[in-house]
């Protein structure tokens, strides 16, 4: 059997399929070779959907590798505004080799693989239940250009071309993106409009165009922009006046701390004498990188690090001296697939336990987990806030799948009146003015003690600094009641922490129900796709709540007490923000049931509808309704 | 056991620097450390240089690791702040701190095996950094506070008190601190204050990365017959290739320029360096043959002690990363916060 | 009012309290300065009340300081065989000035207090509740000797003579003892006698000999022996086999591998050659010494490091690879009180959490937690074989209160026909014969794979280790369903980690019960009698379980279950270990009660018994019955 | 995606050494590296010298950290077991390593980032122990695996691919190996392979810590103008001061000694070291003279290149601590476990 002509049903295990049809809803997903310059284009092509008002989730799949190993672009386009990732393919544009037998077994049985057809493939390459859409991307390619890095440039965007005509993308969109792109230089802007118009005037001569996929412009996109979360991070840190970045590069952390350099430049260089407002220091590991972080905020500047699972491993003995010393520190904590180096391009949550309790002895810290680019922007800022106001290391828990991919979020928003909140510290004129000082004296009952920055006063405020036990006045002690004294001290102030993190945002299902979700960060956007699969399949409906902070607020210990059963949706083996919940909150575990997903890839609402599912249907009805 | 007040008797009569401080106000409360422990002396003339260079005490930042050494700033300079951070990462703390306020001066103590033992990466990275800061080690070639293991100063050979030999080579903090770009090196030895405590006030003098390795025997763990960090073996090796007069502003007039054994360099900052040269054919600038000299002396068995090395025209990281001279914990929301029409255009650009 | 004599009835808040009488039972602590070498006088003291068939347990609390700080020596004197801290001291040794008001005040009332009266202390120094010794120990002394050395030497051995006179410890046995210390230099050996007989005769001539104290002999000793923890924990690693040691000095680990190697400097080398059958290294610090002990272990030798909390933290990341890449690693943890550098010679048990969890992404690590020397020897033997046998990280988890104390323990035993379990190796012969081998394929279905030494086949067998994820045959991959096989995998080792662990101990009260009590560790002695007193004040039996190791076996879930409350007894502010058994086994949090002390003295019968009480009888109840 | 298998064809011509192995037994799968990058040249030296050496594969132990350099070992010697262990790290796993089986060969193969950087510490150390090992530092001047930042051996002022210069002074591996106690040290090209295949042949003769910094410009992210580490840079300042050719036992009898330019070094375990001078005043063996030598020329620009410094009588870590011949990890019960009978005397005495 040859390949499918598009126009003529498909065939699948006997009986025929027919070819999906959909319209601002569907997947498509690009397979390429890293390095090959295709990136580009493929951000091409999800903005231009943008800008016809169409929400578009992209994400990149990349090897550990920096050129030759298999990368893909999965793009969801979702009118209903479904962000979070799909199983399966609709729309396969396979330009790997090495990657054909997967990349054609993942195309939802109807859909549609467009290849380059320039050598010929056996007919076993391919499904019998599949569209396939061959074009001769390279000999058209090659004919058109002669220079090799022509070839590989113009090639991507030769197929941008051909796909704009087999899924109606507005040519005119993309020729403004590629103006914008190369703004002032004319020639390129003209060669790239160019092979546009080459890919698509050879599909809608040659190929079967429109696909049964199209697209239609829309209005769903809104004012929201499209920015990953790393950098919506940085730029967040801009605007909470950190001044001191420290930080050792990883994947998928490392754009983070260079974003926040390109904005530094940008916005924090003085004008006349083009000196720095900014200090950004690549350090020469993780041990020094938190070590440079708690010097400076020691010494009264806000200070962060980023980093991902092995940098927290090796700052866990910084972070605990930071936690008893009650030093300022901001660690954003982009989670990969741990343990060990692991998948470290691929995506998970499973740092939640290291960061909590991060360092030998008794300590907790401070976590806020942000949903998406939006949220990395605030809780970035709020971070550096926190971290002042409660003296203590405060971990913004992003992943890579909202840190490295580009997401549509909210504008983000700052009000001008905003004051950075440097928490309690003793200025010289209080010194001056004879009141007290005692560097670890709770004189205001909310177990925060006031500091002094060094260099202060003349006589008055100086202490000293250890990671050794100490009285209120931060003189050396190894009185077992002083040492204990303070760590209750800790202890309570914990709970002042509780009334201080963003609280976790409850939505209710609207009718009465016994089942509540639990779920945060990345998670999020697979949410109420997953309800809605549940309410479909097993007319059961759900309360949500998404946990912002770590320690717990009193609305979570709420919800859980006004549910029978609370699933927890997370992305590890372990359950592992399942653990603190009944570790903190005394909840009963067997009220909280887990579902897990961990295999790198980012969680499906499909995924989650099954395991919430499973547990609301008996086994045996599950099966008659399937 | 919280710590010794020391009994601050007023001493009316006791001689008072530019700043109308006394010595006293640049003490600290008494140690706790053995009696006759090199580190003491060197805690005095740490408290003598800054009390001789009129600095006000609260501008200095004493910072260090985990040790006998590291206990030290406990014990001088009490209205300064201080930091007793973990074991051999003081020198991360401490570029930390310097990057948030480069007008404070920045003392780093630490120990052998705080600095070369577990702390030799951050102490290589600081001074290659160039960080502003006077950097001592206070090197006894043994930890001292858990008692007595060879730290990674001890010379191969050299025997522990029970009589064991050290099997591993020995690092040599000044030729390293040399080689990674420290612009002003010296070694001195705890038991001669007179040398020291010209150094310790050259190198706050200097602007850049100053590292002093003095040699401080631990008389608990280290000053036996077999070691070569002992008060008797030091002293019998020690070939000082210089003596250091520190020459302050107002002292600059008086001073007598004895040609020929005496050379004079002038900081950048404006501070005058002024060398009795010991060795004469020693030329303190010159990092290459400075480094040729220490390692035919070492091969000889000398301990080479003095200042070592200078570059006169040092930069520091702030130089390098064209710092703003505001220090950044004393910038507010104005200097920082691009505000509110700044991220209108941002949002823009990301449609 | 002046210090009393002892012979007439002390007062205390108006009315007379009798001086203690007590004999075989009571406490002793001497006040001392850190370095004034008191320390071997105060053990022969020890020593002796043993060799009186008295059961004695001294502890030594000591400043993080070498010299000129305050320390304590504090020896429970029990025939009932309690070796458990005791609150109060009976008979006080008061020789350090600068802790004297601390010392004085912690004597019980009608207790004993011994002092050096060469200079007259004002009576406001003095209690009137205690009777008070006064020997002019230092113008005694300097009239006998005229070097100083000297005088500071003997000086410790006159005081132990006039204790022996005070407290009848047979002298004969001190002599015994010190002809021992000094054998075949008996110049000195004399010179001590004649300094113990000097101050004996003192005492007997001018104090009130005996005090109410008194010690008879005794047959409680029996055959046991007097080690602390960490050096019967270095003896079990000889017994079992390491040949590798890397390690770093921390306080309280330091004297572990010290111990080991004296032990290996005695028992391991070739007496021929002088050529050792062990590998010392002391690294430059934890994360290399933790990199050693891995790499050693990769390539077949039994090896293992000592550390302490900070060392843990530090080590961190390399846990996390030796979990994921699957290799041995022994790592002892002598506990001290944290967070950060805390009291480093205080005694906790604060690194349960982190030892459980240790590193970033999903781990989990086995535990074994010894009670006494004699399971640190144990522990320390069979976890060698343990981590061989699983292949992943055992930590034993010491503290400072069984590590650096002597404690009366069963005598060490070893079966000469044991062999060392080196677990699941392939040999030459194996891979010649032709066994498929595949490094992380799960042939036995116990979730433990084979692995080969480097080296052992010239073409067969070799494989690559790493900490990114991999298929079953050790070959790199990024796929998903290979990553998560593998975790799930590790998962299934973990319960089969269940099976091989020591088991929890379980003691019955004997009546039925709907009490328990859940403890581990150091806490151990103290049990027995926290229960007699509960027993006594509440009317209230309690069966106990002690937990020897983590994961849990099904014993523990039992006896959770068996029991309507249970409390969990630990040395940690944060309840690690109730958290570890709420996770672990999901238990509900309600049943299990905290009882928590964490002030870095050991913990005491009198705590556990109040924290347990506070439970039993309802407070207006309690009130009454005091 | 899983590895790449390299298609093993059968070259019944392939030449055999005198194991009877062809070249092709010691590769290993493909390199997923990118085309052209200097460290594959690596690999293919490293593969080219195992086979000329008659090494059984099986009997060598290759170890690295994490970054594209510390990748390569799954490239190379298919057949030895290998281990990609933690960034920065290499060095202890293998000093562990070697601790349990001295028998085999070591090889830790490293990136600049991974041993300068993170790993300073650890190489450092490894160094003094003199660990048995040839340790090759594949030094390109920039992180490759995570895009290109400068690593600690980037040269202050080099530029990145984006033109910003680098700030901190740079760590010259040779150096630092020299001073802290390696006793075979040498520094190539991977565009060389003609110097460093006899360089890697030595390095694994030699008994003790044998270092080869080898410059190996990465593609992707430094060989641009402004970088000190690009092929075109090291192509021009490239000075060999010797070309070195190893003489295994059976080639000894064909040397041919030619007087005055050519020295030849006996080493410790037989193998003899031929060495072409290219620089006549440099001596070899001479530690002092090797690091001035060094130090005056990288003041002048020039990339010293060559084998720097031997100690032909160099002691290993096992020499120093005096193991027994049979490898730790082949002793049975009977050799390690002291018994029962002495248990009870340790117990007798314990009471
Ligand atoms: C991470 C960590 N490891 C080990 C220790 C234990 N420790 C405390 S001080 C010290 C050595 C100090 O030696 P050095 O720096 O030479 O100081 P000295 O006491 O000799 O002055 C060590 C190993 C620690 N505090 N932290
Ligand atoms: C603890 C830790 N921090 C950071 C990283 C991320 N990382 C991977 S490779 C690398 C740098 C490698 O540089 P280099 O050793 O020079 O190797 P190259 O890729 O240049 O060959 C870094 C920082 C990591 N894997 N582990
Ligand atoms: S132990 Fe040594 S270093 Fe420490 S205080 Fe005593 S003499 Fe000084
Ligand atoms: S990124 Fe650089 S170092 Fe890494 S493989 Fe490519 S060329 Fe080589
Ligand atoms: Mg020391
Ligand atoms: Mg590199």
């Amino acid at each position: 059997m040859s390949p499918q002509d598009a126009s003529q049903m498909v065939e699948a295990a006997g009986s025929t399929v027919p070819p999906l049809v959909a319209v601002n809803d569907f997947v498509v997903k690009f397979a390429n070779v890293n390095g090959s310059g295709s990136a580009s284009a493929n951000q091409l092509f999800a903005k231009a959907i943008l800008r016809m008002g169409i929400p578009v989730t992209p994400r990149n799949i990349f090897p550990s590798n920096i050129q030759g190993l298999p990368t893909w672009y999965e793009m969801r386009i979702s009118d209903r505004g479904h962000m979070g990732a799909r199983e399966g393919t609709d729309l396969m544009v396979a330009m790997n080799p090495q990657t054909w037998d997967e990349d054609v077994r993942s195309i939802r049985p109807g859909g549609y693989l467009f290849y380059d057809n320039t050598k010929a493939l056996p007919a076993s390459k391919f499904r019998p239940d599949i569209t396939v859409v061959g074009m001769p991307l390279t000999s058209f390619t090659n004919a058109a250009y002669s220079v090799p890095r022509e070839r590989q440039l113009f090639k991507n965007i030769i197929y941008v071309g051909a796909l704009s005509a087999l899924i109606n993308i507005d040519p005119k969109v993309i020729e403004d993106l590629l103006a914008e792109q190369f703004r002032g230089r004319d020639k390129l802007i003209a060669a790239n409009h160019k092979a546009l118009h080459m890919g698509r005037d050879y599909a809608l001569a040659h190929l079967p165009c429109p696909l049964g996929l199209t697209l239609v412009p829309s209005d769903k996109v809104g004012d929201r922009i499209f920015i990953d979360g790393n950098t919506a991070a940085a730029l967040g840190a801009v605007y909470g006046g950190a001044t001191v970045c420290a930080w050792y590069p990883i994947t998928p952390s490392s754009s983070l701390p260079e974003a926040f350099t390109r904005y530094c430049e940008r916005y924090r260089v003085d004008k006349e004498t083009g000196k720095k407002r900014f200090g950004i220091v690549q350090a020469e590991d993780e041990l020094s990188s938190i070590g440079m972080v708690i010097g400076a905020a020691w010494n009264g500047a806000r200070a962060f690090t980023a980093t991902s699972g092995p940098g927290i491993s090796l700052m866990s003995e910084f972070i605990g001296l930071a936690y008893f010393a009650e030093i300022p520190a901001v660690i954003f904590d982009v989670q990969r697939s741990g343990p060990s180096t692991g998948m470290p391009t691929r995506t998970q949550q499973s740092d939640i336990t290291i960061c909590a309790y991060a360092s030998h002895g008794d300590t907790k810290h401070v976590l806020l987990i942000p949903e998406d680019p939006n949220e990395c922007f605030q809780f970035s800022a709020a971070a550096l806030d926190l971290a002042d106001r409660l003296q203590t290391p405060v971990f913004v828990m992003l992943d890579l799948e909202i840190g490295m991919n580009e997401r549509l979020t909210a504008p983000l928003a700052w009000d001008d009146n905003r004051r950075m909140d440097r928490g309690k510290v003793m200025t010289a004129e209080d010194l001056q003015s004879g009141r007290a000082f005692g560097r670890y004296l709770d004189v205001d009952g909310d177990a925060i003690t006031y500091r002094t920055y060094p260099g202060t006063h003349p006589t008055r405020g100086s202490f000293f600094t250890r990671g050794t036990s100490r009285d209120e006045f931060a003189r050396y002690t190894e009185a077992g009641d002083a040492y204990q004294r303070n760590m209750e001290r800790l202890l309570k102030k914990w709970d002042t922490a509780k009334t201080l993190v963003p609280p976790a945002i409850r939505t209710d299902a609207g009718a009465a129900t016994k089942y509540g979700v639990i779920f945060y960060g990345s998670t999020s956007p697979a949410i109420p796709e997953a309800l809605e699969i549940i309410a479909a399949q097993c007319d059961v409906v759900l309360d949500q709540l998404r946990i912002r902070a770590f320690p717990f607020g009193p609305e979570v210990e709420k919800f859980i007490d006004g549910h029978e059963t609370v699933f927890v949706v997370e992305q590890n083996r372990d359950a592992q923000l399942r653990s603190l919940l009944i570790n903190e909150l005394e909840t009963s575990p067997k009220k909280l049931v887990r579902v897990l997903h961990y295999n790198g890839a980012p969680i499906t609402a499909e995924f989650i509808a099954a395991g919430i599912g499973a547990h609301l249907i008996p086994a045996p009805l599950r099966e008659a309704a399937e | 056991m919280t710590y010794l007040p020391k009994p601050k008797l007023a001493h009316p009569d006791l001689p008072k620097n530019a700043l109308g401080f006394t010595r006293r106000d640049y003490e600290g409360p008494i140690s706790t450390l053995c009696a006759g422990c090199g580190h003491d002396s060197i805690s005095a003339a740490i408290v003598r240089a800054c009390f001789e260079l009129d600095l006000p005490p609260h501008r200095i930042a004493k910072l260090s690791g985990i040790g006998c050494s590291s206990k030290t700033p406990t014990y001088f300079l009490g209205n300064s702040h201080g930091f007793n951070s973990v074991h051999g990462r003081m020198p991360s703390v401490l570029t930390g701190a310097n990057l948030a306020n480069r007008e404070l001066l920045y003392l780093g103590v630490s120990g052998d095996g705080d600095s070369a033992s577990i702390g030799f990466g951050q102490f290589s990275h600081s001074m290659r950094r160039g960080v502003n800061m006077t950097y001592i080690v206070e090197n006894n070639g043994v930890y001292g506070l858990t008692k007595g293991q060879f730290s990674a100063t001890a010379d191969r050979g050299a025997k522990n008190k029970r009589g064991v030999a050290n099997l591993d080579e020995a690092i040599d903090m000044v030729s390293i601190a040399i080689q990674l770009g420290a612009t002003y090196v010296a070694r001195s030895f705890s038991g001669d204050k007179d040398q020291l405590v010209p150094l310790i006030k050259g190198a706050m003098q200097h602007t850049g990365a100053a590292f002093i390795d003095c040699i401080s025997p631990c008389v608990a763990f280290n000053n036996h017959d077999g070691s070569t960090k002992s008060f008797d073996y030091v002293r019998e090796h020690n070939e000082a290739v210089n003596f250091l007069d520190v020459i302050t502003g107002r002292d600059e007039i008086t001073v007598d320029y004895a040609p020929g054994t005496t050379e004079v360099v002038r900081q950048h900052n404006g501070s005058l360096l002024k060398l009795r040269k010991l060795a004469d054919d020693y030329e303190v600038t010159d990092r290459v043959a400075a480094m040729d000299f220490l390692e035919v002396r070492k091969a000889r068995g000398e301990i080479v002690t003095g200042l070592l090395y200078v570059d006169p025209d040092a930069e520091d990281m702030h130089g390098y990363m064209q710092t703003h001279d505001t220090p950044f914990n004393a910038m507010g929301d104005d200097e920082l916060v691009p505000g509110a029409a700044v991220l209108a255009k941002l949002n823009a650009s990301l449609r």
